[in-house]
C-alpha cells in the first residue's frame, strides 16, 4: 500500500513558504538596521516587504488544492493542534501572510497608494476609507513579522522532520536545514530583485545581502554535511534510508544540483565577489551577471532540496 | 460505548496462517473497500531450494498502536484514538492531506481519490461497538487472529501473550503497535 | 380308462401348480421390478406397520440380505401369521416385485457403492 | 464491484435511492441520518460443495455481509473467502437476469431475451420432437450436486431418460467406491483427535476449506499432530506438514503397499481388530510380501528408511493414525486402486471407528414427500455401466465412457442435453470433445446462476435465482456430527429468475409430466422436517438455519459382533470377493505409470479455496488474486525450456495447446507443471477471464479410472515451448 502521496504541489509551496519567509526575514533585519535616518538599506526593506507576501500566498493556495477534500480546509481552522506540525503550521502561515500584508502596506508610499487606489472602480469607493497609513507601524510589524518569519521558514522542515516512521526526515538537522536555505533563498530572491532594478546595488546593499546569504549558505553547508555524517553512524533504517542520496536515485540530484551547484558553487561565487570587501583592499567584483546567476543557483538549489526530502523522504521508512 | 478501561488488541499466530484470504475479503464486504484497496493483506515470502522449502504468510493491517503517529499529525483530528484504544478516522473531518499516510509506519492507510479521505482498518468499531469481534476475526477458518481486551488478565489475548512468546513489527518506530505476532 | 384320464388330469393340475409355483416363484426372484415405485408402495403399504413400535417392527431394506429378501419373497408370506403378501391391502404382483427390487436392491449387503450428494 | 455502485446501475425505489446518495453524497460524507434498517437472515452458503452455515446481514433490503453462523459446527464460525465473496455472485452485473434463447450461432453469444413461457415452450418443443423422434434416452441430463439437483434429476428420470449424469465421476467417485467396498460405507475421519495423519495429495489447508482444515491445522499446529505429506507441488499442507515428499507422481500405491508390507510383516498390525472385523488379511499379508520399501523406493522416489520408519510411526500411533482419504480423487487410470490401498492399510491398523481414525458418518433421517413414481426409462444407460463399470454408482453415471458413446452414437443417437449447474465444458477433459458433442446436439437447455462457458454453446438458458435469493429443501449433512442445514431467502430476486424446482415444473408441465410435481417447496420441506424431534421444525430452522442433534461423535457403534458392515461378508472386506467377481483385482494392484518422454511434463491439476471449480474465477472479490492462471514450472525444467518467469509459453498435449504465462517456482517437482483450472473462458460473460490465462480443458486428455469410471487427469503429458 506504499505510495507517493505528497507531490510537486507540496515541494512547491515549502518552497514559497521558505522563500516568504526569506524575504521578510531579510526586509525586517534591514529596516531594524535604519537608524537616525541612515537610509542606505531601505531598498532592501522595500523589496523583501513586496515580495513576501506573495510566494506564501500562492503556496497556501496549492497546499489547499492538494487536498482531498479543497472545499474542507476551512476545517483546518475549526482545530488547533499543538501536537501536529500540519495544524500549527497552517495556523502560522494565515498570520504570516496577513503580517506580511499589512507590513507591505506599511512600506507604500503616498503616491504608491493613490496609484492604487485609482485602479478602483467607482462603485467600489468605499474601500478609499481604508486608505490608512502604517508606515509609522513598520517597525512594530517588522517586529511581529520577524519571528513569525523564522517559525515559517523553520516549520517547513519541522512538518517532515516531525515524521518518526520516515527515517530520512525523523532529526532536528532537516528543520535547521530547511531555515536556513528558506532565509537564504529569501535574500537571493532580493539580490535578483535589485540586480534586474534599473540602478543595481549599492555597496551597502551588497555587503548586507552578500554577508548574510554568504553566512546562511555556510550554515546550511555545515547542516548537510552532520546530516548525512551524523546518518552513516546512526541505526539500520537511518543508513538505508540515506542509502537514496548515496548510491539511490537521488544521488546526483542531491550531490550534483543541490549540494554542488545550489551550494557550493554559489557560496563561492559570492565569496569571491565578496572578498575585497573582507581584506578590505579594492573595489568588490559585483558584476550582474554574477549576482544573477548567484541568486538563481541558490533558488534553483532550495526547490531541488525540498524536491529531494519530500520524495525521497517518503520512500524512507523502517525495514 | 468502550469503556476506559478496556484496551482492544490482536494476537497474530502466523503459523496458523493458510494464505485463504478469507480475512481479506470479509474486510471488503464488511467495510465495503473498494477492490483497489484492501484493509488488510497478507505478506507471504517463500524461502529455500527446493525440495527444502519454507513458506511463511503473516497477516498485517493497521497496527492501532497505543501511540499513533497518525493521530498525532492529524491536523484537524479526524484521526482519532477512543478510549478502548481502537485507531479510526472520522470521514467528516478529514480534509485529504494524507499526512497521517505518510505517518504512519505500517503503510496501513490509503487514500480515496473518489471521496477524497482516507482510510485504513478500524477493527471494525460498529461490530465492536455491537459487542462482536471485526469481521477478519471471525471469518478466520484457522482462527489465526485472535482480539481482545489485553487490559483484562483474562482474556483470551492476554493469557496468550502471558504462555507464549510473541513480537510486534517496527517498534523502533515507537508507536507502540498493539498487534502481538506470536512467535 | 377313467383312471387313466384322472391322472392324466391329475398331471395336467400338478403341471399347471408346478408352472403356476415356478412362474409366481421366477416373479418373486427376478430383480427387475421398478425400484422408485417399489419405494413407493412399500412406504404406502408396508411403512405403518413397519416401524418402530409398530406391530409389525421395524423393516428397512437394511434388515436383510439380498439372500434373506430373496427367500421372504419366495416364501411370500408373513411370518408369524403367514398371512400371504398378496393378501395385504391392494397388493399385486407387479407392485410386491416393485416393493422386493427396492428392498433387495439396498440389503444390508448390496452393492449400492455410497454416492456424493441425493 | 461496490454493491453502492452496483446499485447506481441497478436496483431502484427508495433502497436504490438511499444506496445511490451513499455514493454520489458521498464525498460531503452525510453519514445514514438513522442507522440502516437491518435483519440478521440465517442460511447456507452454495459458494462450494460445503455447505456452511452463514447469516445474512441485510441492511435496507441489501445484503451487507455473510457472517458465520457458529450454531453450525460443522462450519463453525468460519465463512471462507468464497464464501464472502458470495455477494458478488448476487450483485455481478453480468448475472443471467432473464431466460435468453440463442439468436446467433453456437457460441456466437447471440442472443434473445425471452419471457418464461416463451422459454419453456421453446425448450419443451424442441425435447417433445427429440423424445418422438429418437426416444426419451437420447437426452442427457448433466446435474451436479446442489439442494435443488433432486427436482432437476426427477425431471429427467420421469421424461424417460436413463442417462443422469452426475458429478462424481469427475470428482470422488473412485474414493467413494473404494471405501464403500472395504467398510460398506465412505467414512469420516477424525481429524480433530488424530495424532498422526497421513496426506496424498489431498491438499486440505489450500484447495478446499472444510471442517476437516479447520481440524487439521489445530491438530497439526496446537496438539502437534504429526503431518507427513506426499504431493509433487509444495502446497500450503506441505508448508504445514512435518514431513513434506515431492512424491513421484502416481506412484502413492507403492508407497501405501510398502507400509502395509513393513506392518505385516513387523506384525505391527491390529491383530484383534483383523480377526475381529475383517476378511482377507491372510491373502492380503502374503500378497505385499513383494512390495518391500527398498522397491517402493524405486517406485515413489521416497527413501526405503523413511517408509520403514512412517510405517512404524503410524502403527504405533494407531488407532489415532489415518490415511486421509482426500476429495477430488481423479487422478490416474488406476486411481481406485490406491484408494483401496489407503482404506485396507486404515483397517489393519484398527483405525476403525475409534477416536481419532476413521468414524463411520451418523445420518439424520429426514421425511419425503411422497409423489408419484414415473416408469423405469426402457433404454439402458448409454455407457452400459453394468458391462463396463459394474460395482459403480449407477445412477451417477460415468461421464467420459458416456461422452465417447454419445460421440460414437452406441448404442443410441443422443440428441439433446439439459445441463443444470454444472460446466461440462470446462469439467470435462479434451474440451475439442466436448464441442464435437454440443454440435451434435439438437438442443442444449442450460440452468444457471452466471454465463458459464456451456451456458455459452446453449440454445435456451433458464436463469436460476443465487442461493441468497431462493428457499430450498432442506439438507442432512451426515458425518461424526450429522446436522440439518436450511437455506431460506435473504432477499428477493432481484431479477426475473426462478429456482430449479420451479423451472423443472415448468418444463414438466409442457411435458405432460406435472403428475409427478404435484408439490411445492414448502409442502417439500415440510414433509422432510416433520420427522425431526422438534416441537415446529422449520420455525426453528428458519430461525437458527441449523439444526444439531443431541449428542456429539459417537465412537465404535460399528465395533460389536452384532454388527454386520454392508459388505458382501459382512465384514471389512481387506480382500474382496464381489471385486473378483466382477473381474477385478481383489486385493489392490500397483502400476508403474509411464512417465513423460524427455522435453515433456506431466500435467497436475489442483485448487485454490478462491475457486470453486471453474465457477469463481470470475468473481472480481476473488479473481483479484489471481488475474490469470499461471504455469508453474521448476526452475531447471524452465531453463532446458528455454523459459524465463513472467513469459508467456505454449503448453501442448495431443489434443490441444493453450497459451498463458509461465511462474517459475521452487514449489514443484521437476518432471511435473501446474495450471490453475476456470480460466481461459469462451464465455464473453465471464468478463475477468474470457481468453484470459489457459483452460486445462483444452489440452488434458481423456483417461478414466476403470473400476470407479472416475477421470484420470493427472495422465496427460505436455510440451512446454515459449509462444
Amino acid at each position: 500500500m506504499k505510495s507517493i502521496e505528497w507531490g510537486f504541489l507540496i515541494v512547491s509551496y515549502l518552497f514559497l513558504g521558505g522563500l516568504s519567509a526569506g524575504a521578510f526575514f531579510a526586509s525586517a533585519l534591514a529596516t531594524f538596521l535604519q537608524h537616525n535616518g541612515n537610509r542606505q538599506l531601505e531598498r532592501i526593506g522595500r523589496w523583501g516587504a513586496l515580495l513576501a507576501p506573495w510566494p506564501v500566498s500562492i503556496g497556501s493556495t496549492l497546499l489547499i488544492f492538494d487536498l482531498g477534500n479543497w472545499y474542507r480546509f476551512y476545517k483546518l481552522f475549526l482545530h488547533f493542534r499543538i501536537v501536529s506540525p500540519m495544524s500549527i503550521g497552517s495556523w502560522l502561515l494565515v498570520l504570516f501572510t496577513i503580517v506580511s500584508l499589512l507590513y507591505l502596506w506599511s512600506w507604500l508610499d503616498a503616491d504608491d497608494k493613490r496609484g492604487l487606489f485609482a485602479k478602483i472602480p467607482r462603485r467600489l469607493s468605499v474601500l478609499q476609507r481604508y486608505d490608512y497609513d502604517l508606515s509609522p507601524w513598520r517597525h512594530h510589524l517588522a517586529a511581529i513579522g520577524f519571528p513569525l518569519s523564522i517559525c515559517v521558514g523553520i516549520y517547513t522542515g519541522v512538518l517532515l522532520g516531525a515524521v518518526q516512521s520516515r527515517p530520512f526526515w525523523n532529526t532536528n538537522l532537516v528543520a535547521q536545514l530547511f531555515l536556513f536555505s528558506a532565509l537564504s533563498s529569501g535574500c537571493a530572491a532580493i539580490i535578483l530583485a535589485l540586480s534586474l532594478s534599473k540602478d543595481t546595488l549599492s555597496a551597502e546593499e551588497f555587503r548586507f545581502l552578500y554577508t548574510m546569504d554568504i553566512g546562511l549558505l555556510v550554515l546550511e553547508f555545515f547542516v548537510v554535511m552532520p546530516y548525512v555524517i551524523h546518518g552513516e553512524l546512526s541505526v539500520e533504517a537511518v543508513k538505508l534510508s540515506l542509502g537514496l542520496i548515496l548510491g539511490g536515485p537521488f544521488t546526483i540530484v542531491f550531490w550534483v544540483f543541490v549540494v554542488g551547484l545550489g551550494l557550493l558553487v554559489p557560496l563561492t561565487m559570492e565569496v569571491w565577489e565578496m572578498l575585497p570587501a573582507v581584506s578590505g583592499r579594492g573595489a568588490i567584483h559585483y558584476t550582474k551577471r554574477m549576482a544573477l546567476s548567484a541568486a538563481g543557483l541558490v533558488l534553483i538549489g532550495g526547490f531541488l532540496l525540498r524536491y529531494i526530502f519530500v520524495f525521497a523522504g517518503q520512500r524512507s521508512s523502517f525495514p | 460505548m468502550a469503556k476506559a478501561s478496556k484496551r482492544h488488541a490482536l494476537v497474530i499466530d502466523s503459523r496458523k496462517c493458510l494464505n485463504c484470504k478469507a480475512c481479506v475479503v470479509a474486510c471488503r464486504a464488511e467495510n465495503n473497500v473498494p477492490l483497489e484497496f484492501s484493509r488488510n493483506w497478507l505478506n507471504v515470502e517463500l524461502r529455500g531450494e527446493y525440495p527444502r522449502l519454507l513458506a511463511i504468510c503473516e497477516p498485517e493491517q493497521c497496527h492501532h498502536c497505543a501511540d499513533p503517529a497518525c493521530v498525532r499529525v492529524c491536523p484537524t483530528g479526524a484521526s482519532f484514538q477512543r478510549a478502548d484504544g481502537i485507531v479510526a478516522i472520522n470521514a467528516t473531518e478529514c480534509v485529504g492531506c494524507r499526512y497521517c499516510m505518510i505517518a504512519c509506519p505500517y503503510n496501513a492507510r490509503f487514500f480515496r481519490q473518489d471521496i477524497g479521505v482516507v482510510e485504513k482498518c478500524d477493527m471494525c468499531r460498529k461490530r465492536v461497538d455491537r459487542g462482536e469481534v471485526p469481521a477478519c476475526v471471525e471469518t478466520c477458518p484457522s482462527k489465526v487472529r485472535v482480539f481482545g481486551d489485553i487490559n483484562n488478565p483474562d482474556s483470551q489475548v492476554s493469557q496468550l501473550l502471558s504462555r507464549r512468546q510473541y513480537r510486534v513489527k517496527k517498534p523502533e518506530a515507537g508507536t507502540s503497535p498493539q498487534i502481538y505476532y506470536l512467535l | 380308462m377313467s383312471g387313466t384320464r384322472k391322472n392324466a388330469i391329475k398331471s395336467i393340475i400338478t403341471a399347471l401348480v408346478v408352472c403356476l409355483v415356478a412362474i409366481a416363484a421366477l416373479a418373486a426372484t427376478t430383480t427387475k421390478g421398478n425400484e422408485g415405485k417399489g419405494k413407493f408402495y412399500y412406504k404406502q403399504d408396508c411403512k405403518q406397520c413397519h416401524v418402530k413400535g409398530a406391530p409389525g417392527g421395524e423393516l428397512t431394506p437394511l434388515s436383510k440380505t439380498q439372500a434373506q429378501w430373496k427367500a421372504f419373497f419366495a416364501k411370500g408370506k408373513h411370518p408369524g401369521d403367514n398371512q400371504p403378501l398378496l393378501k395385504v391391502k391392494d397388493m399385486d404382483e407387479e407392485k410386491l416385485n416393485d416393493i422386493y427390487t427396492f428392498l433387495y436392491n439396498h440389503a444390508v449387503d448390496s452393492p449400492q457403492p455410497e454416492t456424493c450428494g441425493k | 464491484m461496490d454493491r453502492r455502485k452496483f446499485l447506481r446501475f441497478t436496483a431502484g425505489g427508495t433502497v436504490g435511492a438511499a444506496a445511490v446518495s451513499a455514493v454520489y453524497m458521498a464525498p460531503f460524507h452525510k453519514e445514514p441520518q438513522k442507522g440502516p434498517q437491518r435483519v440478521e437472515i440465517p442460511t447456507t452458503c452454495e459458494m462450494c460443495v460445503n455447505k456452511c452455515s452463514v447469516i445474512a446481514v441485510v441492511e435496507n433490503g441489501i445484503i451487507h455481509k455473510l457472517n458465520p453462523n457458529p450454531a453450525n459446527p460443522r462450519s463453525r464460525s468460519m465463512v471462507c473467502a468464497r464464501g464472502n465473496a458470495g455477494l458478488q455472485q448476487v450483485y455481478d452485473p453480468a448475472r443471467l437476469k432473464r431466460p435468453l434463447i440463442r439468436a446467433g450461432a453456437r457460441g456466437e453469444g447471440k442472443w434473445k431475451p425471452a419471457t418464461w413461457d416463451e422459454a419453456f415452450d421453446f425448450a419443451a418443443q424442441k425435447l417433445t420432437a427429440i423424445k418422438e423422434k429418437y426416444g426419451p434416452q437420447a437426452t442427457i441430463w448433466s446435474s451436479t450436486e446442489s439442494f435443488q439437483e433432486t427436482f432437476f434429476k426427477s425431471l429427467g428420470l420421469a421424461f424417460g431418460s436413463p442417462n443422469v449424469e452426475r458429478h462424481p465421476t469427475l470428482c470422488l467417485a473412485s474414493v467413494n467406491l473404494a471405501y464403500s467396498l472395504t467398510f460398506g460405507t465412505v467414512p469420516a475421519f477424525d481429524l480433530a483427535n488424530a495424532k498422526y495423519i497421513i496426506m496424498s495429495g489431498a491438499n486440505r489447508l489450500e484447495s478446499f476449506i472444510t471442517p476437516d482444515t479447520m481440524d487439521l491445522i489445530e491438530s497439526a499446529m496446537e496438539k502437534k499432530a504429526r503431518l507427513v505429506y506426499l504431493d509433487p507441488r509444495f502446497t500450503v499442507t506441505a508448508s504445514k506438514a512435518d514431513e513434506w515428499y515431492p512424491i513421484k507422481p502416481g506412484t502413492d500405491a507403492a508407497f501405501i503397499l510398502a507400509m502395509i508390507n513393513v506392518i505385516t510383516a513387523e506384525n505391527r498390525y491390529d491383530k484383534e481388530f483383523v480377526s475381529t472385523y475383517t476378511v482377507g488379511f491372510e491373502q492380503l499379508a502374503e500378497y505385499v510380501k513383494p512390495f518391500t520399501p527398498e522397491w517402493a523406493e524405486v517406485e515413489t522416489e521416497i527413501k526405503a528408511k523413511d517408509i520403514v520408519r512412517i510405517a512404524r510411526e503410524f502403527s504405533d500411533a494407531a488407532p489415532r493414525a489415518v490415511y486421509y482419504a482426500g476429495r477430488r480423487s481423479s487422478w490416474y487410470r488406476d486411481d481406485f486402486q490406491m484408494r483401496r490401498a489407503q482404506a485396507i492399510l486404515n483397517a489393519i491398523v484398527g483405525s476403525w471407528d475409534r477416536q481419532g481414525g476413521m468414524v463411520p458418518n451418523q445420518k439424520i433421517a429426514l421425511g419425503e414427500v411422497s409423489y408419484l413414481p414415473w416408469d423405469d426409462p426402457t433404454a439402458p444407460r448409454i455407457e452400459d455401466m453394468d458391462k463396463n463399470f459394474p460395482l459403480a454408482a449407477k445412477g451417477d453415471g460415468a461421464y467420459l465412457k458416456m461422452r465417447e458413446n454419445v460421440l460414437a452414437g452406441v448404442p443410441y443417437p443422443v440428441k439433446g442435453w439439459m445441463v443444470h449447474k454444472q460446466d461440462p465444458m470446462n469439467a470435462l477433459p479434451e474440451q475439442a470433445k466436448t464441442l464435437r458433442v454440443i454440435d451434435q446436439m439438437d438442443f442444449i437447455g442450460v440452468i444457471d446462476v452466471q454465463m458459464s462457458d456451456t451456458a455459452w454453446y446453449a440454445d435456451a438458458i433458464f436463469p436460476e435465482s443465487t442461493y441468497l435469493e431462493r428457499q430450498d429443501p432442506v439438507e442432512v449433512l451426515s458425518g461424526m456430527v450429522p446436522v440439518v442445514v436450511y437455506r431460506q431467502a435473504a432477499i428477493k430476486p432481484l431479477h426475473d429468475t426462478k429456482t430449479t424446482l420451479e423451472i423443472s415444473q415448468g418444463l414438466a408441465k409442457r411435458l405432460n409430466l406435472s403428475q409427478y410435481f404435484d408439490y411445492t417447496i414448502d409442502q417439500w420441506i415440510d414433509a422432510e422436517v416433520k420427522e425431526l424431534p422438534l416441537e415446529a421444525p422449520l420455525d426453528y430452522l428458519k430461525k437458527h438455519g441449523v439444526w444439531v442433534p443431541p449428542g456429539g461423535p459417537k465412537y465404535g457403534s460399528t465395533l460389536t459382533l452384532e454388527h454386520r458392515f454392508i459388505t458382501k461378508s459382512g465384514k471389512i472386506e481387506l480382500y474382496s470377493e464381489r471385486l473378483q467377481e466382477a473381474g477385478y483385482d481383489p486385493l489392490p494392484k500397483y502400476t508403474t505409470p509411464l512417465q513423460p518422454p524427455s522435453g515433456q511434463y506431466r500435467l497436475i491439476l489442483g485448487r485454490r479455496a478462491y475457486f470453486t471449480q471453474a465457477n469463481t474465477t470470475n468473481n472480481p472479490w476473488l479473481n483479484q488474486f489471481c488475474p490469470d492462471n499461471q504455469l508453474w514450472i521448476h526452475p531447471n525444467s524452465a531453463r532446458d525450456a528455454g523459459i524465463a518467469d513472467g513469459e508467456l509459453v505454449e503448453v501442448a498435449s495431443t489434443v490441444g495447446a493453450v497459451k498463458l504465462k509461465a511462474h517459475v517456482t521452487q514449489e514443484i517437482r521437476p518432471d511435473c507443471v501446474f495450471m490453475l483450472h476456470g480460466y481461459g473462458k469462451k464465455s464473453k460473460w465471464q468478463r475477468l477471464v474470457a481468453g484470459k490465462g489457459g483452460a486445462d480443458a483444452e489440452i488434458l486428455e481423456t483417461a478414466w479410472d476403470k473400476v470407479s469410471g472416475g477421470g484420470a487427469f493427472h495422465e496427460t503429458f505436455v510440451k512446454v515451448r515459449k509462444a
